[in-house]
């Protein structure tokens, strides 16, 4: 049981990551990129540079963990699974700093600044939203989660919530109108001075995070693995990629603003519509 | 098991500890810390407390992302670039950690803690989100309070922003009617200390 | 011996292009890079091959020369002088070129010297270059000290740096010398002004597609230079209103708009300095590609001639 | 136990990848300099960083602090009933007034 968890989490973020690059159109580009020179920059943080995508996409690996493959089957069963996923994200939000922090150079810091600034208020509409998702279902639990879906899947019941969390979605993944650390006008940020494995392990990681939000969200949203005539795992992949597609076609065709005003938006409007989302979905759930 | 587990966890959290005063690097330093609260964290999920445990790591990731960008901003050096020395009053601080640590085990130790272990399947999330609700209302609330006064008076330390300008040139509100004298009170010349009151 | 699937896959990818653009090519590089099988790469990092484009002055040899050691190893440096050799026949060479690196032939060599910007092995109470807490030259480069803040006050680091012949967010050939504190621009000098380009750059397709860029939009900058629609959402309502103001020619959000409706803006542009000092990095930059290159040019010689 | 075994694992794997996957990053001078178009800084990039949300951030941590409160609320929201939605509704009021005041005062964007 155990073991073929893990192998379905293993297989889940292989598969899903190639995908995601695949969907990218990337997987040439990254094919190149890793059999090119390492550059290193002057008095780097080697540890944490090397340790970032690492981290990255342990973190990814962790929140897949989380989800149940099929009823009742989450490799990690914990009863707060939606705080380990909220940890999981706020660590997201150190990782991708270090990530800028640690090759001492400028568009690489500003990057990462501009991460923080993000990503730290992108938390809230984020805990809000799944927070109102375990009300009906009155456990913190993922597996419960699923549960409550049995008749109506969250997505209708509380339909704020799966727009509020693409937006999440694309912050932790570093993606289109979210891209704050990686944006064109740095030079690509915090991996403007990357090359080679490590430009593309830090690419790779970046598709897994993707796998590991977009089962999240199936999760949370869309029922999980519960759907007619298929087996639970099979419903889940479909639900997974679906989403990816999602977020990758979205992501390309929503233009970005300046981070300032972003920061303006995610507090003035995005945090008083999760504050509406989950009164309505309170009330709605008594 | 658990207790190996404990302990594992117990001794990565002292080691990470001791790494925030030797690394050179502010972040290093704060992220350190971070990796010694989430072992805390781990603690706390295995004793049963499987929500504090998991709160406890989600609050320092946050808690300590914001420190890293403080600590930055505001020391010399923080990025370690010429070695340094974190630590000050090398006797002093000895002395006064080793006595905290004494005193605290000597008080751990001599406490008649209970011993009912929580049955694995309690739910403990539920049972402490009525305590919340029920007999701890009072302390919820004012908790509610609390961190409304935080968030007032962190932005009034450190904004210089203000509704009606920058606060170190005297933010002066707008007239009651248009061209006249700033409605409220005037700031005093010399400082906020004074009382008077009324108006101009 | 046959070469390994990845090897294969990696020769189906775009060529990887670093773009060191110089006078007059500026139009002619952006509708090259545009094509399908080229990459327009934001830093040398991320690229193979460098493109110089054109003849450059003496003094931007130098930049030339940092930018080309940047570029990881195998690298190649490819020259487009010959203005009558066509788009295409210049893709060929870079794919050429890009398929020999990738069969595993040998790059060029660095072009500067190797060696650091000061002396620092062995140097210092640590050897590592530096003195005190904050003295020296730790690792090469001193580290950056404080001043006054433009909007709060605060007293931090102020960080000093040149930015350019060849940087992608800026018109080529213009280096900046820019004092940020955070990613605030609490100073900003010409110092050397953009090369002149024919026309043709400042047509609104290119100008457009320049913002569309920084936007996070590269797919819709490349179809827009290709003659399509940008087919992409919330495009002039992601510029802040009134950034960039300049009188006569809107602000950043209304020349945008324009260039996708197809007016070229001639606009009377304010010295740089006065322009992007007080603005955040993102709003500089949006600001500068808001601008057509010939307004740019003449705001620069404007204020060298005064 | 088992959630451990996990954790760690997962953890370990991917530092075993990129440590062990990865060539060694080797530089000479040039190539190791900061990327500025061409461009020299005067410092390190390292510095004193000012980051401009500073007052956000300070608030960002007792908003988040408060949401801590509501995951025990969320279990137990539909057995508690509306006295849950009432103590909810007012703590949260109490919070949105200072999400108000900083809006007015304007922190939630770059100092």
């Amino acid at each position: 049981m155990i073991a073929g968890l893990v192998l379905a989490v293993l297989a889940t973020l292989a598969f899903g990551a190639l995908l995601a690059v695949a969907l990218d159109g990337r997987l040439a580009i990254l094919a190149a990129q890793g059999a090119r020179q390492r550059v290193e920059t002057e008095a780097p943080d080697r540890l944490n540079r090397d340790l970032a995508p690492a981290w990255y996409l342990a973190l990814a690996a962790i929140g897949l963990s989380v989800v149940p493959f099929a009823e009742g089957a989450a490799l990690i069963d914990s009863p707060v699974g939606i705080v380990v996923w909220g940890s999981c994200e706020a660590l997201i939000v150190v990782t991708v700093f270090l990530h800028g922090w640690s090759p001492n150079a400028p568009f690489p810091l500003i990057g990462a600044y501009r991460y923080a600034a993000i990503g730290l208020p992108v938390l809230l509409p984020s805990m809000f939203v799944l927070i109102a998702a375990a009300l009906p279902a009155e456990s913190l639990s993922f597996v419960a989660i699923v549960d409550s879906q049995r008749e109506l899947w969250n997505v209708i019941r509380q339909p704020l919530g799966l727009p509020l969390f693409c937006i999440v979605a694309l912050a932790l993944t570093l993606r289109g109108p979210m891209d704050y650390a990686d944006a064109a006008d740095i030079a690509t940020g915090t991996s403007a001075e990357e090359s080679g494995p490590a430009r593309v392990l830090w690419d790779i990681a970046r598709a897994a995070m993707l796998v590991s939000v977009s089962a999240i969200a199936a999760t949370v949203f869309l029922g999980g693995p519960l759907g007619p005539v298929l087996p639970g795992p099979v419903w889940l992949w479909l639900k997974i990629a679906g989403l990816m597609a999602l977020f990758v076609l979205g992501g390309r065709r929503i233009a970005r603003t300046t981070p300032s005003r972003m920061l303006s938006i995610l507090w003035v409007i995005l945090l008083p519509l999760s504050f509406l989302h989950l009164a309505i979905s309170g009330v709605l759930a008594l | 098991m658990t207790d190996l587990i404990v302990s594992l966890l117990a001794a990565f959290a002292a080691w990470t500890g001791w790494r925030v005063f030797r690394v050179d690097s502010m972040v290093r330093a704060s992220f350190s810390l971070m990796l010694s609260f989430v072992a805390v964290g781990g603690i706390g999920v295995v004793l049963s407390a499987p929500y504090i445990g998991i709160a406890t790591i989600f609050m320092m990731a946050v808690e300590m992302m914001v420190m890293a960008i403080f600590m930055v901003m505001f020391m010399m050096n923080p990025a370690g670039l010429n070695p340094m020395v974190m630590v000050h009053q090398h006797r002093i601080s000895i002395a006064a950690g080793l006595l905290a640590a004494t005193g605290l085990g000597v008080a751990i130790l001599s406490t008649p803690l209970p011993s009912n272990p929580v049955p694995a399947e309690a739910p403990v999330v539920a049972q402490l989100g009525h305590e919340l609700l029920g007999p701890s209302m009072l302390i919820f609330e004012t908790a509610g309070v609390t961190l409304l006064a935080t968030m007032i008076g962190a932005v009034i330390l450190s904004s210089r922003r203000g509704r009606f300008g920058a606060a170190d040139e005297g933010a002066r509100p707008p007239g009651l009617d248009p061209g006249g004298p700033p409605a409220g009170r005037r700031p005093e010349s010399g400082g906020g200390h004074h009382h008077h009151g009324g108006h101009s | 011996m046959g070469m390994s699937p990845l090897a294969r896959l990696a020769l189906r990818a775009p060529v990887p292009v670093f773009a060191a653009i110089g006078p007059g090519r500026q139009a002619d590089v952006e509708r090259l890079l545009a094509r399908r099988g080229l990459r327009r790469a934001l830093t040398p990092r991320d690229a193979a091959v460098l493109l110089l484009a054109g003849d450059l002055p003496p003094d931007a040899m130098e930049p030339l020369g940092r930018v080309h050691d940047q570029v990881p190893r195998p690298r190649r440096i490819l020259r487009w002088t010959d203005r009558t050799e066509t788009g295409d026949a210049v893709a060929d060479r870079l794919a050429t070129a890009w398929r020999g690196l990738c069969g595993g032939e040998d790059g060029d060599d660095d072009l500067q010297p190797d060696a650091p910007s000061n002396a620092w092995r062995g140097v210092g109470p640590h050897g590592q270059g530096g003195t005190g807490m904050m003295g020296g030259t730790p690792y090469g480069r001193p580290m950056a000290m404080t001043g006054l803040d433009i909007r709060d006050g605060l007293q931090l680091d102020r960080y000093t740096a040149r930015l350019g012949p060849f940087a992608p967010m800026l018109p080529p050939g213009l280096v900046l010398e820019l004092t940020l504190q955070g990613d605030v621009i609490c100073d900003a000098g010409v110092v050397c002004p953009p090369f002149a380009q024919p026309a043709d750059a400042d047509a609104p397709v290119l100008c457009s597609a320049r913002m569309l860029a920084l936007l996070g939009l590269e797919d819709a900058a490349r179809r827009v230079i290709r003659g399509g629609r940008p087919g992409a959402l919330w495009l002039r309502g992601a510029v802040p209103r009134g950034l960039g103001r300049i009188e006569g020619g809107g602000d950043a959000r209304e020349r945008l708009a324009g260039y996708l409706a197809g007016t070229p803006a001639a606009l009377a542009v304010p010295p740089l300095p006065e322009l992007l000092s007080g603005l955040e990095w993102a709003e500089a930059m949006l600001v500068l590609a808001s601008l057509p290159p010939s307004s740019i040019l003449r705001a620069t010689r404007l204020r060298e001639a005064a | 136990m088992q959630t451990f075994v996990i954790l760690a694992g997962w953890a370990l794997l991917a530092a075993l990848l990129a440590r062990q996957g990865m060539k060694a990053a080797a530089s000479s001078a040039p190539q190791a300099a900061p990327f500025l178009g061409g461009g020299t800084p005067d410092s390190h990039a390292w510095q004193r960083y000012h980051f401009r949300p500073y007052t956000m951030a300070l608030v960002f941590i007792a908003f988040e602090m408060e949401m801590m409160f509501m995951y025990p609320w969320a279990v137990v929201f539909v057995s508690e009933g509306l006295t849950a939605l009432a103590e909810m509704g007012m703590f949260l009021a109490i919070l949105s007034v200072g999400i108000l005041y900083g809006w007015r005062e304007g922190v939630f964007r770059w100092e």
